[in-house]
């Protein structure tokens, strides 16, 4: 590995030697870094950067990360002198470090000989914008060919892939011939035939088009095209088939990737459906409770996992009512900090519990009989509830950090499958097999059960109603609580998130068949992937609303609107569907005589 | 039933009498109208710039007020609803009789007052970045026009080498009035069609008159529009340029971010994010993405951090209920408030009066006041000319500048001009 | 034999499984009165579900009219339609609009049109208002004719059901425990009433009351149904002898007789 | 009281309503004591309490709590918007002869569909086709399928949030967001002035009245009294022979026309109607301004949006922070404490005095309404 390493490098030395840009091979890349950083003018720094390209020392990554990071400074002397500095060693309570010379990475000394202690926020940090850190990336990303991590490796091919850089192509193919992982090698065959594209021979443009074909590479939908113009001003039929046929094939990899994200995404949108609509399963599906304050236990339990991250990290002061509050913070770090998430799940759930069941005392379980009364006081509670948390929290949004673990993504064939996604599908199935078996398999689940099913007769067994009604209604508020700590992972969080969800929530219910709750979790599933197949398909469709007369243009402008169309034909589409059947998809059917 | 009727009538009469009584205002003071949601859901935005302007206020009399008056605010409570706005405005104009107000943040508050301040002769200070399209005689804009912040990012993102442009915004009056301008100004660049993102809207003869992704408020599920994203910069050289309000920001960064696409691979500019906004965003994931205001917090001028120090003083001392005091920030369309009751002020002062055809002529003459973001001189058409800044956000959520333009002219008409 | 009024042939009807009436034929006809006992869950009261159009079938034919030609089958009907054909219903546990008069009850279910603009159109003739008179003196309410129905006792609101059922002059009227919850004086006078309507009127009468059934069933015949079907038909005294009967109601008679 | 004693105070009390509505505070007005200010928030209370009484029709009279009046207000006010938009002629921020909204998305020509409104009758006659047909369609689904209850609830919330989110779309064609606004004149008429503010009051003061009376008289026939038999007891009519899906359409369908009419008349007075207007909330808002002035009656609504309104304009200067929570509780306390609304205080107070002085308890006939529903 190694001795491949050394092998590259000194090829890719003698690839620079051979392009003539030598001339200033005097510098060494320190010395072109102190340049860099020096420099008045971004386009002198982005020059001095781009000689560093290909070099090997070792120096050059640290460096240059540091400088992205914010961690080189400007020491000026007191004679005037500008040195461009790293802070080395650890930082003392006062914000004063030791630092080292960019120039040989040797101490910054004073005359005496001894080390200068600076005080770090006296010291200017090398300025950098988007442009010096896409010349450092380019830099960086050269040396990350050779990262350890395939995923680094990738992002660098990639990267430099796009450029059609015909000078990189030996750098890749030696790459090439050592590449064990899979991936990064069609991400290296990608570049190469990317870059061979510009190449002024017909044979290996084929090749690349043959090759583009070969690998459906999306990436190269644009360059194909641009190449496909190409040859077709230059009449040449052999290259403009390929490249024809390459786009064909890429466009077909593409429909399969829109299809199979689409149908990731419909499972996802599916699930926080689920998710937000499962507390109101057992609230409105078992109890027959209009809860319009659902989606204010949403977001108590949203607002919880607000808190507990606050309580994770440094605190915070909540100007609650007009009174300071403080909350105090346990000050973690690291994997400790990321797992404040963890916490926040039963944190959340209980928290919104424990308001469920006060809403339930106070104010719902003087409404059992009266269905459309428990809708109207509920709506107050929400009105309430949300004023509450603005005056508590503010009326800004607050911000909730999506740990490590939530935040990244698979691409599986192009297809990308976000980490919190996947998570909120796995917790909605996790969440429906705990809440079955807590209705099948424990004696609240049974009590909950011959509750619901016949108050009268239950509390005639001797079962405490009201004390079971409290707990159902606990369990779920509780659930919304639950997604609420959740949603937190995938939209903002504030005092009106429980808006956007209840009638949504409802119509999952509604849809799936009051009381069923496998009814719940189908419509859930099939609202969510109705939703994402308009979203994704209705724009195709759009263009052939042209035919209606009059209004077709119109048409086609409104069903462009792909997200809003699709959510007013689903809602249509509900109101058609409950026609059909008007209980739903598994009624639960009863034989009392008034319902 | 007798009684509930006479009880109806009185009840009538008894809220028609406490709808009469105006006060009198005292001679030493002059009122001045503060028109903003301090609830609902706009509330989260337009508290702050009724704060800054008690704190502007504040600072005027301190120094002994406008022509030897102290200001004296009225402050009501658009509520988030635009009807409401109407009538608060006119409450403001016909009962309170106002020397100016400052107020309104969505264009939509602004169209509702519009008519209100038409009929009376009134004087609306407006501060926030709008779609432009609009000269009245009664308002005086100090806010960003869409020269003043979308041409200046796409020059900027131009100068960058982006080729391929993505439209995305929420579906209002101003995403879609600055993408009918941009659509024009990149076809106007040599930007072609293919390369700008998002889809296009035809009129009936099938003619393209307008560009861009509209989703509606309070939008969530961002999944389809990233992927879709995702793949138009599959080959590189794209950007985003995005008019997503406030609240979808989050869902829309939170999906971005988790989709693999960053900054260096496609950057967002995003005009309706400001420091004050960041407040409620996950700013660890919008690290690197730009921002185009014509003021920054983190502008580096001795006017600047008195500005900034003299607003956290304020905040110590005030005892204004409901006043957060907490990890304040500062904002564009905070100091485009600021800055226009100072020109108001310059414009009295210019006057000599308070009357409202004396101070807008006074104010269309070209005043200039030095604020925290260098000069900003009013000029004819009701506008202001002002510096333009595009930042690049941090961790922190304050804007790293990358770019200046200076004294660029607030043009409101731009539609078929590139 | 003449053409039945009321025919119900091989009618099934299950509620998830539970099969509340299997293979059920019954025939009614014109000026009959008919008493139907069985036991709790025998699916009475399904039986009249079905034929009001409250529940529809699984299979089977149910078919109403006086002649062949003038026959109808009731299962494609709804609620209403079979109502307006002159099928009445007292239900179970009495159900008068509670929030209205005892006048405007009677007033409501007065044979007349029924549709939206008849209703908004609508005046009292004087013969209705004879009509409704004579029909409060039926049900001995006149007294109480302006009490808001939700206040009467619950004898009284059980008459004021079988005046409204009067007021529809139906051709046959579906009468599900009417005796319940009522004095003797009441319960002999109930079957008084009953009685007379017999002849003008068809009568099918669900009840429970022994003593009430053997009142009633004097010239009729009873039906004994048993779980979903009939288990026999005959005379009271017949079906009283019947040692199936018997094994039902004494069998298991603890469930059998309230 | 006897009926007739009853019956000529209830007229009597109408009739100086009437005037005082109709005549005297117009004159007022016209002599300067009652500001523009005042006479246009009346007048919006006025239109209030149109959607109030619709509210009512339903669900007081009839048990169906229909969270969609909103809508058919908001559509009458967007119907009789688009007249007054056609109006602006070319006096618009941009001098074109074609809406505001329209330029600004790119339009040169007015859509096909817009131009009939240029025509006060045609406009007038959508305040009431296109309410009435929507309200007709979807009625006529949910009743044939037996949708009651709060299931009718959610449904009609759910139409109302699909409408709202089609009305917000730029693409509509019908102002998104921003709605229509900045309106000039009304039949010629300059809207600024205060005589034709004054007018439109009167107007309003008149649809109050003509829908006051004809739920008076509805409420008296024997629709009315099936209406109610609907109400406490569904099952019941259906077994009477009485098509109860017909009986809902229809007055679903004329609830939805007094909705729309409360917003045709809204709309010049207020100055603008945007989709904010139909959001669901605004449908609960009106169902709490009759359940607070008292449901199943015929004054309850208007007494209830009058002062709820009355209430907000000035909670919303004085407490902006707290008016949610005022609103909210004050909706929690009527609907657990006191389901008769304001109007039932009357007999509530003196039913409480009676109690405390240690009188016999009322008669039956005069005793307080069970709760409904």
């Amino acid at each position: 590995m190694m001795n491949n390493l050394t092998r590259w490098v000194r090829l890719a030395l003698r690839l620079t030697l051979l392009h003539g840009s030598i001339a200033l091979a005097a510098e060494t890349p320190r010395q072109l870094i102190v340049r860099a950083t020096l420099a008045a003018d971004a386009a002198t720094q982005r020059a001095a950067l781009a000689e560093l390209m290909g070099q090997a020392d070792t120096a050059i990554a640290p460096l240059l990360e540091a400088w992205r990071t914010d961690a080189l400074f400007i020491f000026t002397t007191p004679e005037g002198i500008k040195i461009p500095v790293l802070i080395s060693g650890e930082k003392t309570a006062a914000g004063t470090a030791t630092a080292s010379r960019l120039t040989d990475g040797l101490p910054l000394t004073d005359a005496q000989g001894n080390p200068l202690v600076l005080t770090v926020a006296d010291l200017a940090p090398v300025e950098h914008n988007a442009s010096l850190r896409r010349a450092m990336k380019a830099v960086l990303d050269l040396a990350d060919l050779a990262a350890t991590e395939p995923e680094k490796r990738i992002k660098a091919i990639s990267t430099i892939g796009l450029t059609q850089d015909v000078e990189k192509l030996p750098a890749f193919r030696a790459r090439l011939k050592i590449e064990t992982d899979g991936a990064v090698n069609r991400a290296l065959r990608e570049a190469i035939a990317l870059a061979q594209l510009k190449n002024p021979l017909p044979a290996a443009q084929l090749a690349a088009l043959n090759e583009l074909q070969a690998l459906r590479s999306l990436a190269s939908t644009d360059f194909l095209k641009r190449a496909l113009k190409e040859f077709e001003e230059a009449k040449d039929p052999t290259l403009a088939a390929a490249a024809r046929a390459a786009l064909a094939a890429v466009d077909e990899h593409r429909a399969s990737v829109d299809f199979f994200g689409t149908l990731f995404r419909g499972l996802s949108l599916g699930s926080i459906l689920l998710v937000a609509a499962l507390g109101l399963a057992i609230t409105f599906g078992l109890m027959r409770v209009i809860n319009m304050a659902h989606g204010e236990m949403i977001a108590v339990g949203a607002y919880t996992t607000y808190l507990v991250q606050a309580m994770f990290g440094s605190g915070l002061t909540i100007p609650c009512f007009g009174f300071s509050l403080p909350i105090f913070g346990l000050n973690l770090t690291g994997p400790a900090y990321q797992a404040y998430f963890i916490a926040a799940l039963p944190c959340s759930f209980l928290a919104a519990a424990l308001v469920g069941i006060a809403l339930e005392r106070s104010v719902i379980r003087f409404l059992y009989r009266r269905p459309l009364e428990s809708l109207l006081a509920t709506w107050g509670v929400s009105l309430v509830m949300q004023q509450g948390l603005r005056l508590m929290f503010g009326a800004n949004n607050v911000q909730v950090a999506s740990p490590t673990y939530l935040s990244g993504n698979w691409l599986i064939n192009d297809v990308i499958l976000g980490w919190n996604r996947v998570f909120v599908i796995g917790f909605a199935i996790v969440i429906v097999f705990g809440m079955g078996l807590v209705l099948t398999k424990t004696s609240l689940g049974l009590l909950i059960r011959a509750s619901m099913q016949n108050p009268t007769m239950a509390a005639c067994m001797g079962v405490r109603t009201p004390r079971v009604n409290m707990l159902t209604f606990g369990l779920g508020s509780g659930l919304a609580g639950l997604a609420g700590a959740f949603l937190s992972q995938i939209g903002n969080v504030g005092p009106s998130l429980g808006q956007g969800y209840i009638i949504d929530s409802f119509m999952v219910v509604v849809v799936g068949g009051v009381g069923s709750i496998g009814g719940t979790i189908l419509s859930a599933f099939g609202i969510g992937g109705i939703d994402q197949v308009l979203q994704q398909y209705l724009p195709y469709v759009a263009p052939g609303l042209n035919w209606v007369p009059g209004i077709g243009g119109f048409l086609q402008n409104l069903a462009q609107d792909a997200a809003v169309f699709g959510k007013i034909l689903v809602l249509a589409g509900i109101i058609l569907f409950l026609q059909w059947k008007p209980a739903g998809l598994f009624p639960t059917r009863s034989r009392s005589l008034e319902d | 039933m007798k009684t509930k009727v006479s009880q109806i009538l009185s009840l009538g009469a008894l809220a028609l009498s406490a709808n009469f009584g105006t006060a009198q205002a005292a001679d030493a003071t002059v009122k001045v109208g503060v028109l903003h949601s301090l609830s609902g859901t706009m509330a989260i935005s337009e508290t702050s710039l009724r704060d800054i302007l008690l704190f502007t206020f504040d600072e005027i009399n301190a120094q002994g007020g406008v022509l030897g008056k102290k200001i004296e605010p009225v402050i009501v409570d658009g509520a988030s609803n635009w009807p409401l706005f109407a009538e608060k405005a006119k409450q403001l104009l016909e009962q309170d009789k106002v020397a100016v107000t400052f107020g309104c943040w969505t264009s939509v508050s602004r169209k509702s007052v519009l008519p209100v301040y038409e009929k009376n002769n009134g004087l609306l200070f407006y501060p926030v970045q709008y779609e432009g399209e609009e000269e009245s005689q009664n308002v005086a804009y100090t806010a960003e026009a869409v020269n003043q912040q979308a041409t200046p990012a796409v020059d900027y993102y131009l100068a960058e080498g982006k080729k391929k442009f993505y439209l995305l915004g929420s579906d209002y009056v101003y995403p879609q009035t600055t993408n009918l301008v941009l659509l024009e100004y990149l076809l106007s660049k040599g930007v072609k069609l293919e390369n700008i993102g998002g889809g296009f809207r035809k009129d009936d003869s099938g003619k393209i008159i307008s560009a861009g992704k509209y989703t509606p408020f309070g939008h969530t599920d961002y999944q389809q529009i990233v992927a879709e994203i995702k793949q138009f910069a599959a080959s590189g050289n794209a950007c985003v340029i995005s008019t997503l309000n406030g609240d979808t920001n989050v869902p829309f960064f939170k999906e971005y971010a988790a989709s693999g696409l960053t900054a260096e691979t496609c950057p967002v500019v995003s005009f309706s994010i400001s420091e004050d906004e960041f407040r409620g965003l996950p700013a660890k994931q919008l690290v690197g993405q730009l921002g185009c205001w014509t003021y920054f917090q983190s502008i580096n001028t001795p006017a600047n951090k008195k500005f900034v120090a003299g607003f956290q003083a304020w905040l110590k001392k005030t005892s204004v209920p409901g006043v957060v005091k907490e990890g304040r920030v500062t904002c564009s369309p905070m100091v485009l408030s600021y800055v226009g009751v100072y020109l108001w002020k310059a414009a009295v002062e210019k006057a000599g009066s308070f009357e409202i055809d004396k101070v807008r002529a006074a104010y269309k003459s070209g005043l200039s006041f030095d604020g925290p973001a260098g000069k900003v001189t009013t000029q004819k058409n009701m506008h202001v000319t002002k510096n333009v800044f595009i930042g690049e956000t941090k961790a922190d959520g304050q804007f790293k500048i990358v770019k200046s333009f200076e004294n660029v002219y607030g043009e409101p008409w731009l539609k078929g001009k590139f | 034999m003449s053409h039945p009024l009321l025919s119900v042939e091989d009618v099934s009807k299950s509620y998830d499984g539970f099969k509340a009436i299997t293979n059920l034929t019954f025939y009614l006809n014109a000026g009959e009165l008919r008493t139907v006992i069985g036991p709790n869950g025998a699916g009475k009261s399904t039986f009249f579900d079905l034929i009001t159009g409250r529940a529809k079938p699984d299979c089977g034919k149910i078919e109403f009219g006086d002649t062949a030609a003038s026959t109808q089958d009731l299962t494609s009907l709804n609620e209403f339609e079979i109502n307006r054909l002159g099928i009445g219903r007292k239900f179970q546990t009495p159900s008068v609009y509670s929030d209205h008069t005892v006048w405007e009850n009677l007033l409501l279910s007065l044979k007349g049109p029924r549709g939206v603009f008849a209703s908004l159109f609508h005046r009292l003739t004087s013969t209705d208002h004879d009509r409704l008179h004579e029909i409060l003196a039926t049900v001995r309410l006149e007294s109480k004719h302006d009490w808001k129905a939700g206040l009467l006792a619950h004898g009284e609101k059980q008459w004021l059901e079988i005046g409204m059922l009067l007021a529809q002059d139906p051709k046959v009227l579906l009468v599900d425990e009417p005796a319940a919850g009522m004095t003797d004086d009441e319960t002999d006078r109930t079957g008084d009433l009953l009685l007379s309507l017999a002849g003008k009127h068809s009568l099918i009468v669900i009840e429970h009351d022994m003593a009430f059934v053997k009142q009633i069933a004097r010239h009729g015949q009873v039906t004994v149904l048993h779980q979903g079907s009939v288990l026999c038909e005959g005379k009271f005294e017949e079906v009283q002898a019947n040692p199936k009967v018997r094994e039902v109601y004494l069998g298991r008679g603890k469930h059998g007789s309230r | 009281m006897t009926p007739t004693t009853y019956r000529r105070l209830e007229l009597g009390a109408l009739t100086s309503t009437a005037i005082l509505l109709v005549a005297i505070i117009p004159w007022l007005h016209a002599n300067g004591t009652i500001s523009n200010f005042t006479i246009g928030v009346w007048g919006k209370y006025l239109c209030y309490a149109l959607l109030a009484i619709s509210v009512d029709l339903l669900w007081g009279y009839t048990g169906l709590l229909s969270l969609g009046q909103a809508l058919f207000f908001t559509l009458g006010g967007y119907m009789h918007g688009m007249y007054l938009m056609r109006m602006i002629g070319d006096l618009g921020q941009y001098k074109k002869p074609l809406p505001d909204f329209l330029v600004f998305l790119g339009w040169e020509r007015l859509p096909a569909f817009w131009e009939p409104f240029a025509s006060f009758p045609f406009a007038l006659s959508m305040v009431f086709l296109l309410p009435g047909i929507i309200a007709y369609i979807f009625g006529f689904l949910a009743f044939r399928s037996r949708i009651k209850g709060v299931y009718f609830s959610i449904l009609t919330q759910a139409l109302t949030y699909a409408a709202s989110i089609m009305f917000f779309r730029n693409n509509l064609l019908l102002g998104g967001n921003n709605g229509f606004t900045d309106f000039k004149f009304i039949l010629g008429y300059n809207l600024a002035a205060p005589a034709t503010s004054r007018a439109l009051f009167i107007a309003t003061a008149m649809a109050v009245l003509l829908a006051y009376v004809f739920c008076r008289w509805l409420s008296q026939t024997k629709f009315g009294l099936v209406q109610q038999a609907i109400r406490d007891g569904e099952n019941r009519v259906l077994f009477s022979g009485y098509a109860t899906a017909h009986f809902k359409l229809f007055v679903f369908v004329v609830a939805a026309l007094i909705a729309a009419v409360g917003g045709a008349l809204y709309t010049p007075q207020v100055g603008i109607i945007n989709p904010g207007e139909m959001q669901a909330d605004k449908s609960l808002e009106a169902v709490v301004w009759v359940a607070v002035g008292g449901r199943g009656t015929l004054l309850g609504p208007i007494i209830g949006a009058i002062t709820i309104n009355a209430l907000k304009s000035w909670a919303t200067r004085a407490y902006p922070d707290l008016w949610l929570i005022l609103l909210g509780g004050l909706f929690i306390i009527v609907v657990l404490f006191l389901p008769g609304g304001i109007v039932s205080l009357p007999t509530r107070l003196r039913s409480a005095w009676q109690i405390f002085r240690a009188a016999p308890p009322p008669s039956p006939a005069s005793s307080p309404k069970p709760p409904l529903t």
